[in-house]
């Protein structure tokens, strides 16, 4: 299979859906002259024109105006040059993007992509390097969504402009330069489905995001040590596929959720509750969770890996479970 | 206080009689719908909050009859007369008001989130300042989809002081977007007079902050808004770019239903009542040009109350929806086909 | 002791504070001219003046200025409104208020509180009934506090106000009207230290703000069955009294959360995530939430009960964790 | 481009030669300190994001020489130069760059967070248009306190079209705050063109829309930047309310180190560099008044060259932070009082 990056996978994306539906359109800051921060819309302005926009630095008009375009017909794409900015539009995502179509019965589709770069990177500190699914997981009426790889990013970016309902997309920002396979030609990843990215017996990992690739990492050295590593990536978080994870871990009995974000008030405590409800019987170990110390990400490398979770944790919260301490 | 004005051209008197006899009926029907709720929610028939639109009929009225079915509006939580201006079945939105299964969100909704897609009314809003970007979203549809549509975002005093009202009014600016951005200067934002919390003596004057144009008229004269709609409208419709009409009005009623009032005088509410009636001022004016007569407008009267109280019946004998019907509408796709949804 | 609202109890923890220290002040919109939507700052402005004020419907402002004011000496108590508003300033709290401290090394403190009424109240629908602790759990740097009495509105405001760190103070809408004791005189109320509201054995309910009385009218009801409730009022939501948790949990070997919001991603998701990762081997039962359904709150009456928690999920998810189904 | 002048009075020619000199001192330093960065950023010293003030530096110079210590700046994430001419040390910004404990903010804030509160700097600002309302807290904190503090805001002209400037200024006006907010129009927000993205002509046209004063002046003429800014101050101390003053300039550098500029030509910068360097403009006009020689502003350059050497070595030399040090500074107390704040 060819291999591309995960910046021209979501480009593909990209240039397949506006070729497939002219009403759809995409819009952020920066992305027309200089083809996004991450050069994820390289080339859309000299095939597309103006369905293509830059817009001035006005969050709330963005995501406001994506809102009323989707309620009039259109497909619109917004980008929020980093998740971090959602903070400033959130209003509008969680009061009126998640809530129009139930409170006014039903009358209407909202079909919305919001794609919001995400995670720690190059030293960007305390206001440019969250990973923030946090600041949403309770809110009823979005789907939320995270590629891991270049071939999920482009199958998943496809069925969220599809999607009759409003996407937040979180790419993780050190992936864009990652090559990865991707099958040529137009395909869909399914929203709501968990894949199952290595089989294992002993203990299950649920991740997503930059953080399959750690687990991963993490896996092929514990199968080292005999210690077999099922691992799965969600793909969608909100609503996310309980049923893979609960059939995962009561084959396991052990498990281990691993996000980048930080730990406490994590998206992580959703899954490992979730967990404990529905396969506390089958739990060897309490469910534990992997992630970000509970600190803004600080800005000098030295502390700004401390606050960050790394294999080393992952691998030690799986010899807890295992009860292989020390 | 002196009016920034312009001179728009008399479309008014255009219309044909029965045109014109149209917008007083627009005016009298939303009056007697908020008139019969405001007794409603006294009643507790009505729950909910609920915000009057008593006292400012001529500026939805004037404003809609230059629209289409096809155009666009965004509205505030003070939304009733603009549901009703723009053609929504009183019918429907009382029994919204009610909370039954026949409401135009199947009582998901209230009195602060009605909306009717199909007229092109895309929502009642219960936060300040959350219409404007739709109303610019709107606007960029219309841009894609290269049509001549116009979206008009109502919005009152109090919210001109949001942020969002700014990132609105300057993206509409530079993309030139078909909307029409309608202020109802009511004179307060609740408890709080416009001139406290507002920095320009006109909301129109911040107009100039967009390279936009920028007008205020009396809004409780609906020849008036209804003139001066039809020439911004217009203007929007052929690719003029955006505009802002800051229509000065007065909340006759309480902020909303049960508000003690305790921020003005009833004096100075009652002076109101007599003398800038916006229904009774354009009878007057209709009256001095013989345009209509005593009987023209009781049968109006009439017509309005036997529909509200039709309305109103329709809400009573319509059954509330069943409980488990919280679970629809969430999404386009049912709670089924992903279980965890519907937790 | 003396009886009054759990809304004069607020007006007193103001009026002390007020008077206690002259750098404190409040604003928000509607408070001056009509003692706010439930008189909680009524005959303030009498006695201070200009150091209660109204402003504009600009939540930026309010936040982004309480920060400002915070930094530079004095002490801002701002007042959302509704709770559900916080989102439009959510880029000031979560990037700006929660972040400042640490990512400038410490340098300064931020005595700033934020009220919040919330919660489910007279069918006020989607958008002004929400209970929004969730939306912020995730951000490190906040302390969230959600008193559940007029005695407790008193001493923890009080103690929030005098804290030199950000606090969300959550206030239950349909609390205000309510009488309780309350001590005469000043006295504080501790930040971080959750209250055991009931003793009991055969399981702990874990809850905060309008569900500790609800969970109190459970708790009679079962004592009749001969189920044993052990009720704790965390008071304050971040950081957490997890000690307080797990000892009783320890003890009862069975857990409920009980809160208002929404169950899915929320705070609760927190709460059962910590108690099973600390006493998993203590647990006969997993630890169970009760919350809203996921969705936003509806209008109708119907609708609204529906989605909302009421006493017999309550009941319902204790009878679960004791197997007593049925 | 034809600026909305006003005549503000001389007050630079009051100053004494050497406070005259102070004014070239700081953009010097300034400078010096930006151009090192440059290269140490380039060479991998410093890491994380880089927003660089060269072209910009009579801007902040100007401004700050008419305030005092214990007046407050907001700044953004193009701060070194603000925080340079309010008077922080190079030492501990170059260490705060490098990710040193001896930096501002013991290298948990790096470029984009500099802070120093002994200063009345309040921080730089990762999120654009974050600093407004910070300035009007600032401002409303002297109200309460009766004190004549002022509290400038930086921003940018992208920056202007955020709501939070909207909200900044009406508060400001309605309560006669005092804040003085300073646009720095550097003709593009990343690679946006302001002309693209920017309503109207002036961003200084903006403040009619709050009843308060906006002025635009030549941003690369020191001169003309203390004396307005010396008028506006004067003003707003003593109780005359905000005020709005852009400064035209230009980024003579890339958004950001290592920014591409596909969106701009070289040619257009480079004729910038030539005929629009605000150094060797301020260099000219004093030499062209015989009020500096060769020799002096020789001096000048030297002994910013060895200060910005010195910090360098003094970030070099100092020690990273302890990884445990992460766990500080999070609250006011001690993460033993609540153990599990530091999970
Ligand atoms: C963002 C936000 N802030 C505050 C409120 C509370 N609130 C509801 S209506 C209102 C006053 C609105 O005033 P205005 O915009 O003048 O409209 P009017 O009620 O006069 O029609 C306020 C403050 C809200 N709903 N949303
Ligand atoms: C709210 C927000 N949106 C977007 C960004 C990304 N961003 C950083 S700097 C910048 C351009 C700022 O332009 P301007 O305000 O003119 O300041 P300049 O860089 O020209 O000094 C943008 C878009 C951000 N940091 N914050
Ligand atoms: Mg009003
Ligand atoms: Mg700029």
């Amino acid at each position: 299979m060819r291999t591309i990056t995960f910046s021209q996978a979501t480009l593909e994306a990209m240039q397949e859906e506006m070729r497939h539906d002219p009403t759809v359109f995409v819009y952020g800051e920066d992305i027309v002259r200089q083809g996004g921060i991450f050069g994820q819309f390289k080339g859309l302005p000299e095939e597309f024109g103006d369905r293509i926009r830059d817009v001035p630095i006005s969050e709330t008009a963005i995501i406001g105006a994506a809102l009323g375009a989707a309620l009039t017909g259109t497909r619109p794409v917004a980008d929020m040059h980093f998740a971090d900015f959602i903070s400033v539009a959130f209003d509008e995502i969680v009061n009126q993007i998640a809530k129009n179509r139930y409170m006014f019965g039903g009358q209407v589709n909202i079909p919305l992509v919001i794609r919001a770069p995400d995670g720690i990177s190059k030293q960007a500190a305390a206001q440019h390097s969250q990973s923030v699914e946090g600041w949403v997981q309770n809110v009823p009426g979005l789907i939320v969504v995270a590629p891991s790889s270049a071939a999920t990013a482009k199958g998943l970016l496809k069925s969220s402009i599809r999607q009759n309902d409003p996407v937040l997309f979180f790419e993780h920002k050190l992936l864009y330069p990652q090559k990865g396979p991707v099958p040529e030609g137009e395909y869909l990843t399914p929203l709501g489905k968990a894949e199952v990215r290595k089989p294992g017996k002993d203990v299950t990992i649920v991740t997503y995001s930059i953080m399959v690739q750690k687990s991963e990492e993490v896996a092929v050295e514990l199968e080292r040590e005999g210690i077999s590593v099922e691992i799965i990536d969600l793909l969608t978080l909100k609503p996310f596929d309980a049923k893979t994870v609960i059939e995962s871990v009561k084959k396991t009995h052990r498990c281990v959720v691993v996000h980048e974000g930080v730990v406490t008030g994590g998206f992580g405590a959703e899954i490992a509750s979730r967990v404990q409800e529905e396969a506390f019987h089958y739990l060897d170990a309490p469910v534990l969770r992997v992630g970000a110390k509970n600190f803004p990400i600080p800005f000098s490398p030295i502390l700004e890996n401390y606050v960050a979770a790394n294999q080393e944790d992952i691998k030690c919260a799986i010899r807890k479970v295992l009860h292989r301490e020390g | 206080m002196p009016f920034q004005k312009r001179e728009f051209p008399n479309r008014f008197a255009e219309l044909s009689r029965e045109d014109q006899h149209g917008l007083l009926k627009t005016m009298v029907r939303i009056r007697t719908f908020e008139s019969r709720v405001e007794e409603l929610f006294l009643n507790r028939k009505v729950p909910g909050f609920v915000h009057l639109y008593i006292g400012e009929e001529a500026i939805a009225t004037g404003v809609m009859a230059n629209l289409r079915k096809s155009d666009w509006i965004t509205s505030t939580h003070r939304g009733h007369g603009h549901a009703i201006a723009k053609g929504a079945q009183t019918d429907r939105m009382m029994a919204e008001l009610y909370g039954k299964k026949t409401g135009y969100c199947k009582g998901k909704g209230g009195s602060m989130h009605i909306a009717d897609f199909t007229i092109g009314m895309l929502g009642a809003n219960g936060v300040v300042g959350g219409g404007f970007n739709i109303a610019v979203g709107a606007g960029i549809s219309a841009m894609i989809k290269k049509t001549d549509q116009v979206a008009v975002s109502f919005f009152g005093d109090g919210a001109s002081n949001r942020g969002t009202f700014h990132e609105a009014l300057n993206l509409a600016s530079i993309w030139k977007l078909p909307v029409i951005f309608i202020n109802e200067n009511n004179q307060f934002a609740s408890t709080t007079p416009t001139s406290y919390a507002t920095s320009v003596a006109r909301i129109s004057d911040r107009a100039k902050g967009y390279g936009m144009e920028g007008y205020t008229i009396d809004g409780n004269n609906v020849v008036e808004v209804y003139n001066a709609a039809a020439e911004l409208i217009r203007g929007t419709r052929k690719g003029d770019g955006p505009v802002l009409l800051e229509c000065i009005t007065y909340r006759i009623k309480g902020h909303y239903v049960g508000d003690p009032e305790r921020y003005r005088s009833k004096k100075e509410v009652q002076k109101q009542v007599i003398e800038n009636d916006p229904i009774t001022r354009f009878i007057d004016y209709l009256k001095e040009r013989k345009l209509i007569d005593d009987k023209e407008v009781e049968k109006i009267r009439r017509e309005a109350s036997s529909e509200i109280a039709a309305s109103e019946k329709f809400a009573e004998d319509s059954p509330y929806p069943e409980p488990e019907e919280a679970c629809n509408d969430l999404f386009s796709f049912s709670p089924s086909e992903f279980p965890e949804v519907a937790l």
